[in-house]
């Protein structure tokens, strides 16, 4: 039995998918969860041992043979794949169903299956020329997915962004691919290290696969895409999608030699979006957008991983890239696992209440307990706290960065900058999901909207409870899931291939077991003796404020003020102030907005010069026959003139 | 067997001594400003009576605001497992402990923080927001510190980390780690653990609104959590590798007792510092330890 | 001696485009295009002079028709549905463009030499005539706003390239030779009609009102 | 001489249309001629004639490799030009049907003129056989463009036609016989005399650059293409485009021939590059969607000429991107004419929400959107990156940055205007005049029938298809 047929089946499924989506919705739900699966399988069947398994076609596709190919890299980001995409299918049922989206709700499967598709195939094809294809797919498929809910211009603006974002990231894409081809001869793709002279072709590959990775400055689109796509768009786009851009950095500087500079550049990107990105995180007032900053933080704890992994090959093959390289391949999964939780758990939110902003909700745990309980969990994975899955992947790629701090050699530089750096992530993250967790669920309502919320079905529960046993199951058992990541790493640099586990990482299981026993033993305890007392209910005591007012709570803006001042630098906030004037003062206003900096900063003036370009030269064409002739004979001069230099023999 | 004979003796040692050194703390306080002031053992019938007390919950609070103090403490305590006790060692060292140490401190801290949200009251977010924020400095801090070490010691494991040769950036590592000390444990210079002034407050703010066995609970934690830094900080300075067992133990005990008799003596001889100086405070800790980094490269290079 | 008279009328016809771009009156404007055009006509008789066929004369009966009737009177009657006697304020003045039209010549011949020509047209002045009668169409149709001046412009430029024709009418095959002229022709003619339509829906000939294309 | 058959029997349609009686049934001769052309087109394409050196018209393997493309463009936009001609019934279609006919074979002329005269004689018809096309709408505006049109149009052509006497007379001056049949000219070769040669191309550029719409010569294209109808606009941009370039190309061999090929090729990269450019800003702040193609069709004439500008495997390049260029402009063209004709007003500013109003129209200008700014799977982006591959294979770095750069900000901007026209919710006014509009299968099914052309094309070009542009080039490059 070879992954080939479960391929061929998952292949099939989700195409007809595609097809039968738009009309039934329960076979399509079928079809999806068969092709999830039997993809699922394949992957894994790959990851736990099976050889590499590769496929040509006969026939040829745009002039190419189709060139199949599914080794540890590829099998690693498909079983994330299909994880997100099953548990996004069934999400979808009730979250954006046929009653409440009539006319988005076909065209949604249909586009879900296909951008399932074209993902599988980003990460399947080894061809080049079908590679670009597939990927534009599934960039098209993600714009689709993201403006499903066409009517609103917010919705619209942030598509089109994402839109021209990722074309700019194809555009540098073009360039590498066809290089490539250019120096190669050929489009085919495959391991071609000893080629040194393609060493430079990194530097395309970084950018265009960065915007989608979508790496601190290129995040530009993220924030707005995850915030207004439909939540378990946003789940896939941020669990699944932005890991497409990792996985062609990691592919292909897998494949291809890599400049010596390389480490150096990627583990300070890396640094810069993990702090800066959930700097932005923390300061958010809209939970979607901060979910959406937390997901650039990450990406920059894997980059971190990476830029070690990458740094350790120029050192020669040092040991600890492979401990950081293992900790960014686990938080691949990982960060795709809780961030998805956090996203359903944010779309269930939204569901039952149908605003974003933090400030407007609160005490939503007396009605949405279910919700309330996988969003802290997904909190505490987030926020990288022992003993869920987050902080295994983190504690791995810290022991790496450790491990190059103490060899001393030039790497350490890099690598001490960038633990501490993670440390501060770290500690914002903690910050950023205490916040959001607590402004959402906890306290009293601050709206009515809040106060009539109510718990989500089945069908959004059950991927929730999914994802969250697998956080926790890779929090407890992560050396279960060290062979797998062995294998990624041995395909990713078949020098590093006998890799065994290091050994705390068993211990550091048990630790966690210990610790997940402990903490239920000690809360129920806990709860239990303080009933065993006396327990009296009583309004919170307001520093004996009789009347405490729900307006009164702490907002989101005011606990993340003091972060906010801190790197004001780079947040920019525009703040909107009217302070209370006179003996009896009419209103007075304080409203914060956090802008995206970069979008704003220095895309926006940038677009606004060229436009203004524009302007000046289609004043040309402004309907007089005479310039025009006059514009004829400018162009033969000039020709003539460069055909004069030219022609110097 | 002896494993859990180890296990049982450690609990102990760390739940009975703990709460010794805020009674120190304040002794030494209350001498200073020439008063008798409380008896040592003050926290220990605290402690009792408030376990034997009931509890008044907010109407607005979910059981997360019992949870997350038990959380808290048994995070605390876990943390504090980790903690080799000199010549005694840990009772189980593995590499990379340390990192788990730090983020077990963040755990507890995300479990106060979240308890302390949960009343809705404004002060609470109020504490919370301050303690989260800080704990970002704090955190950078930590690590350096913890990366001097490792540096120094070749090793990323408390029990190797924690018995240096005194490096050269001892100095260094102790006055960033005092520091720290006095942030992370809500002390003068950056919190007063007794004003009744809500708003200049963290620690004590966040926990307002507790009462009975979860504020025993806490008060506990946070007495566990400074022996862990004294502990921390002495052994990170004090050359006990080498030294017999007993000088070692002696050792430590006379540095856990300097440690907490200073933080007495600062809180009774400096004032509190306004908040927009903490971080500039925090940032000085954290760049003493990033020279005590840079040292321990350059002095562990033979 | 064919040579010298070749060389006087293309020396009239040089003439001719400085009249053209001095004059600011339309009827003399298209008199000195039309003028020029049945010059151009005869040159081949004078060109073919030895071996003369039916074929030759075909053309140069059907250019001096066609240029010298058919084109003018059309635009005579566009001119005089528009009622417009001159061209008024060009984008280019008559004397800058007289000027202009100077300098163009003496660079035409200057332009000329520089370009290797054959011994036999050594001397003779078809290419700095024909380079002469390009620059003028160009700078009538670039300098003046009324459509018939613009027309005119375009005629005295298709004239030039005649004339540079000329040095190939030995080579180019009578069949090639006609169908250019008669595509011209119908060019010329059907602009001819496009003018009338404008005049009709604008009811003017100045090109300013045709800018409502624009971007 | 079956190749001659191509210019004879749309003629002879064109003769018949003429006299035809009825208005409502002369549409029909169009797909029946139409279809004729594609089949003999076709035929001669599979059994390709053997072409005498001295003919003056040949189906030569240049010919062979873009004529059948302008043949199917032609075939499908007359069969999408019955169901218009229904819905325009109140016009006289007499003029249109002729005239049409009569461009196409002066196209299939054009592009097997085998002698730059009998070339230029063909062009110059077909602009001046496109004229009463243009303003079949008969709005002053339509005049206006036509006018330009025709003034800046002729201009080129006229410079063309200088520059084809040039050429003549290079080869006199060389000790040729002025002979002016491609083949006698490449056979001078080194013999054409160096400046008038240079001289030559240089004109004859320009000039055939203009009624390609290269800038700063593509100044009429945005008039003509905004106020003709859909279908003209295709076959203007599909067709008379095409034989411009294949005038270009063949005058590029005889440069070539001439040996100076390297100066000929860095012009037409000049050019090329900046056509796209200046598309590109223009792409970025037009607000009319039919100016919009206009400025597209002179951003995919830059690539042509890049195309042509890198040897051989550029011009191979270049041959593919005339067929999915023109497959893929013809669909946008005519779903933008049914867009236009329902909303009644070809701009942005006025026309909104037509996925409400057309849907299916939209859907198609949508994809063509997609198709045409090179999202694969369809042809233009195959044909564009071998271009572009093309272009890195002969180390023309900064020329590949400038092109990529102008392709991403044609893509902001035509992504701009479409989805403006698009989404949103339709005015009430436009609700009313779409009310008139109805979406029959005859004006959806040619520009689908299109959009999947050119799908097919990208995805399974046929090895026929690969092989005669391989022979094109090796006409063009001749191999000592």
């Amino acid at each position: 039995m070879t992954p080939g047929p479960l391929l061929l089946f998952a292949f099939l499924t989700l195409a007809t998918g595609v097809v039968v989506g738009v009309r039934l919705s329960r076979t399509w739900l079928g079809l999806t969860l068969a092709g999830t699966v039997s993809g699922l399988s394949a992957a894994l069947m790959v990851l736990l041992g099976a050889p590499d398994w590769e496929w040509r076609s006969a026939f040829s596709l745009g002039g190419e043979f189709v060139h199949l190919r599914l080794d540890g890299v590829s099998a690693l980001f498909l079983v994330l794949l299909c994880m997100g995409g099953g548990a996004g299918a069934i999400y979808a049922r009730d979250y954006w169903s046929e009653h409440r989206y009539p006319d988005s709700a076909p065209r949604g499967r249909a586009w879900w299956s296909a951008m399932l598709l074209s993902m599988g195939l980003v990460l399947t094809v080894s061809n080049g020329l079908h590679f670009l294809i597939a990927w534009e797919l599934f960039a098209l498929c993600g714009y689709f997915l993201i403006t499903l809910d066409r009517q609103r211009r917010e919705v619209r603006s942030a598509g089109w962004v994402y839109l021209v974002a990722s074309h700019a990231g194809t555009v540098f894409l073009f360039a590498f691919f066809s290089t490539l081809a250019a120096r190669t001869g050929g489009w085919d793709l495959g391991p071609m290290r000893e080629q040194t002279g393609l060493a430079p072709l990194f530097w395309l590959a970084l950018v265009g696969f960065g915007v989608k990775a979508g790496f601190f400055p290129l995040h530009i689109w993220l924030p707005s895409a995850h915030a207004n796509a439909p939540s378990h768009v946003s789940a896939i786009m941020s669990g699944v999608a932005i890991k497409m851009g990792i996985y062609g950095i990691v592919r292909f500087s897998g494949w291809l030699p890599v400049p010596s500079a390389a480490g150096w550049v990627v583990i300070g990107l890396g640094a810069t979006s993990a702090l800066l990105g959930i700097a932005f995180a923390f300061a958010q007032n809209d939970f979607k957008r901060l979910l959406a900053y937390s997901s650039v933080e990450n990406i920059g704890v894997i980059l971190i991983g990476v830029g070690a992994a990458l740094l350790a090959v120029t050192h020669g093959d040092a040991l600890w890239g492979r401990l950081a390289f293992a900790g960014a391949l686990l938080h691949v999964w990982n960060h795709g696992a809780f961030k998805s939780l956090l996203f359903f758990g944010a779309g269930s939110v939204l569901h039952a209440t149908g605003t974003r902003e933090m400030s407007k909700l609160g005490g939503l745990w007396r009605t949405m307990l279910w919700t309330a309980g996988f969003f802290v969990l997904g909190s505490l994975a987030v926020s990288a706290l022992p003993p869920l899955n987050g902080f295994v992947s983190e504690w791995l790629v810290y022991l790496g960065l450790f491990d190059a701090a103490t060899s001393k050699g030039p790497a350490a530089w890099a690598a001490m900058p960038a633990a501490i750096m993670l440390a501060m992530a770290g500690a914002l993250a903690m910050a950023s999901f205490a916040k959001a967790g607590a402004m959402i669920f906890l306290g009293a309502p601050r709206t009515q909207v809040a106060t009539h919320a109510h718990e989500c079905g089945m069908w959004m529960r059950g991927p929730m409870l999914a994802l969250a046993v697998v956080c926790v199951t890779i929090g407890l058992a992560p050396i279960l899931f060290w062979p797998v990541v062995a294998r990624v790493v041995g395909s990713w640099r078949p020098a590093w291939i006998t890799m065994e586990a290091p050994a705390p990482l068993l211990t550091l299981g048990a630790v966690h077991v210990g610790l997940a026993i402990l903490v239920l033993m000690a809360a129920a305890w806990l709860w239990r003796k303080a009933h065993a007392n006396s327990l009296r209910r009583g309004l919170t005591w307001d520093c004996g404020y009789a009347m405490p007012a729900a307006r009164m709570q702490y907002t989101s803006a005011s606990f993340g003020g003091i972060v906010a001042g801190w790197f004001g630098w780079v947040l920019q906030p525009e703040r909107k102030m009217r302070r209370p004037r006179g003996p009896f003062p009419a209103e007075a206003i304080r409203l914060e907005r956090i802008p995206e900096t970069v979008l704003d900063r220095i895309i926006g003036p940038v677009s606004v010069a060229i436009m203004q370009v524009s302007t000046s030269v289609r004043r040309l064409q402004h309907g007089r026959l005479q310039f025009y002739i006059l514009y004829v004979v400018a162009g033969l001069i000039a020709l003539g003139v460069l055909v004069l230099l030219g022609g110097a023999p | 067997m002896n494993l859990i004979l180890d296990l049982v003796l450690r609990l102990a040692v760390w739940m009975l001594l703990a709460p010794l050194l805020p009674g120190i703390i304040n002794k030494v306080k209350a001498r200073v400003a020439g008063r008798r002031g409380p008896p040592v053992l003050q926290l220990y019938y605290d402690l009792a009576k408030l376990w034997r007390k009931g509890v008044v919950l907010s109407t607005l609070a979910s059981p997360g605001f019992v949870a997350g103090p038990a959380v808290a403490w048994v995070a605390l305590t876990g943390a504090a497992m980790l903690m080799p006790l000199g010549p005694a060692g840990s009772i189980l060292s593995f590499r990379g402990d340390v990192l788990l140490l730090i983020y077990l401190l963040a755990l507890a801290r995300f479990c106060t923080a979240w308890a302390a949200m949960e009343t809705g009251s404004a002060f609470e977010g109020m504490g919370a927001a301050r303690e989260v924020s800080y704990a970002v400095l704090a955190e950078a801090a930590i690590i350096a510190a913890v990366l001097s070490l490792s540096v120094q010691t070749g090793s990323v494991s408390l029990v190797t980390m924690l018995s240096p040769s005194a490096g050269a950036g001892a100095v260094l590592l102790a006055a960033g780690l005092f520091t720290v000390l006095l942030a992370e444990n809500c002390r003068v210079p950056f919190d007063d653990p007794n004003t009744h002034l809500e708003l200049t407050m963290i620690h004590e703010v966040m926990v307002l609104d507790h009462s009975g066995p979860p504020l025993a609970a806490i008060l506990h934690g946070a007495s566990v959590k400074l022996l862990l830094f004294a502990l921390l900080l002495v052994q990170a300075v004090l050359p006990t590798g080498k030294s017999s067992p007993l000088v070692a133990a002696g050792a430590l005990v006379a540095g856990v007792l300097v440690v907490t008799v200073s933080v007495g003596l600062v809180e009774s001889f400096l004032a509190r510092l306004a908040f927009r100086r903490v971080p500039l405070l925090l940032t000085t800790a954290f760049l003493f330890c990033l020279f005590a980094l840079l040292v321990a490269w350059k002095g562990g290079a033979e | 001696m064919s040579g010298e008279a070749l060389n006087l009328l293309i020396g009239l016809a040089m003439g001719l485009n400085l009249l053209a771009l001095g004059t600011s009156r339309l009827p003399s404007l298209i008199r000195a295009m039309s003028a020029q055009g049945m010059l151009l006509g005869l040159m081949p008789l004078l060109l073919e002079a030895e071996n003369l066929d039916w074929r030759i004369l075909l053309v140069v009966l059907a250019t001096l028709v066609g240029k010298g009737l058919v084109i003018p009177g059309l635009l005579r009657r566009a001119m005089r549905a528009a009622n417009i006697e001159r061209e008024i304020q060009p984008f280019l003045g008559y004397v800058p463009s007289l000027l202009l039209g100077a300098c163009g010549t003496i660079a035409a011949v200057a332009l000329a030499r520089a370009l290797p020509l054959l011994p036999e047209h050594a001397r003779s002045l078809l290419v700095p005539g024909a380079i002469a009668s390009v620059l003028t169409g160009f700078i009538l149709m670039i300098g003046r706003v009324k459509a018939i001046s613009q027309v005119c412009g375009y005629l005295i430029l298709e004239n030039g390239i005649y004339l540079f024709g000329l040095l190939l009418i030995h080579s180019t095959p009578w069949l090639v030779e006609s169908g250019i002229l008669l595509d011209v022709t119908v060019g010329v003619f059907i602009i001819g009609i496009i003018v009338d339509r404008i005049q009709r829906d604008f009811d003017s000939l100045d090109t300013r009102k045709l800018t409502t294309l624009r971007e | 001489m079956s190749h001659l058959l191509l210019i004879v029997v749309p003629l002879a349609g064109a003769a018949i249309a003429a006299v035809w009686p009825g208005n409502s049934t002369r549409p029909w001769l169009l797909p029946v001629f139409g279809f004729a052309h594609v089949v003999l087109a076709f035929w001669l394409f599979i059994k390709p004639p053997v072409v005498a050196p001295g003919d003056w018209f040949g189906f030569d393997p240049l010919a062979r490799a873009v004529l059948p493309v302008v043949s199917l463009l032609f075939l499908v936009c007359a069969a999408y030009a019955v169901s218009y001609l229904r819905i325009r019934s109140e016009r006289p279609n007499r003029v249109f049907v002729a005239m049409l006919l009569i461009v196409l074979g002066l196209l299939s002329a054009g592009h097997q003129a085998r002698h730059l005269g009998l070339l230029w004689i063909a062009t110059e018809a077909v602009t001046l056989a496109t004229v009463p096309l243009l303003h079949f709408n008969g709005t002053p505006r339509a005049f206006e463009a036509t006018w330009k049109y025709l003034l800046v149009g002729g201009t080129g052509i006229a410079l063309s036609l200088l520059g084809s006497f040039c050429l003549g007379y290079a080869s006199l001056h060389g000790g040729g016989v002025g002979n002016l049949t491609f083949t006698a000219l490449t056979a001078q070769g080194a013999g054409l005399s160096r400046p008038w040669v240079l001289t030559a191309w240089v004109l004859v550029l320009v000039g055939y650059g203009t009624k390609m719409g290269l800038a700063p010569m593509h100044t009429w294209k945005p008039d003509a293409y905004g106020e003709a109808p859909g279908i003209v606009g295709a076959i203007l941009a599909g067709g008379v485009t095409t034989v411009a370039f294949t005038a270009i190309l063949r005058v590029r061999a005889v440069v070539g021939a001439a040996g100076e090929g390297h100066i000929a090729d860095r012009t037409l990269l000049v050019i090329g590059l900046f056509s796209m450019l200046v598309s590109a800003l223009f792409l970025l702040g037009t607000r009319d969607f039919k100016r919009m193609l206009a400025y597209s069709s002179v951003e995919h004439m830059g690539i042509l000429s890049i195309g042509a500008a890198l040897g051989g495997a550029g011009v191979a390049a270049a041959l593919f991107h005339v067929w999915s260029n023109g497959l893929t402009k013809g669909s946008l063209f005519l779903s933008a004419g049914n867009i236009r004709r329902a909303a009644g007003s070809p701009s942005m500013d006025d026309v909104r929400g037509m996925s409400v109003l057309t849907p299916r129209s939209a859907a198609i200008f949508v994809a063509g959107m997609f198709a045409v700014t090179a999202l694969p799977p369809f042809a233009p982006f195959f044909s564009e990156l071998l271009v572009l591959r093309a272009a890195l294979a002969s180390g023309q770095g900064v020329a590949t940055a400038v092109f990529l750069g102008c392709l991403l900000l044609a893509f902001f901007g035509m992504t701009r205007v479409v989805f403006g026209i698009v989404d949103g919710r339709p005015r009430p006014t436009t609700r009313t005049n779409a009310k008139r509009f109805v979406e029959t299968p005859g004006v959806i099914a040619p520009p689908l029938v299109l959009l999947a052309l050119s799908l097919w094309l990208g995805l399974f070009t046929p090895p026929i298809l690969r092989e005669a542009w391989s022979a094109a080039v090796a006409q063009l490059f001749p191999t000592p």
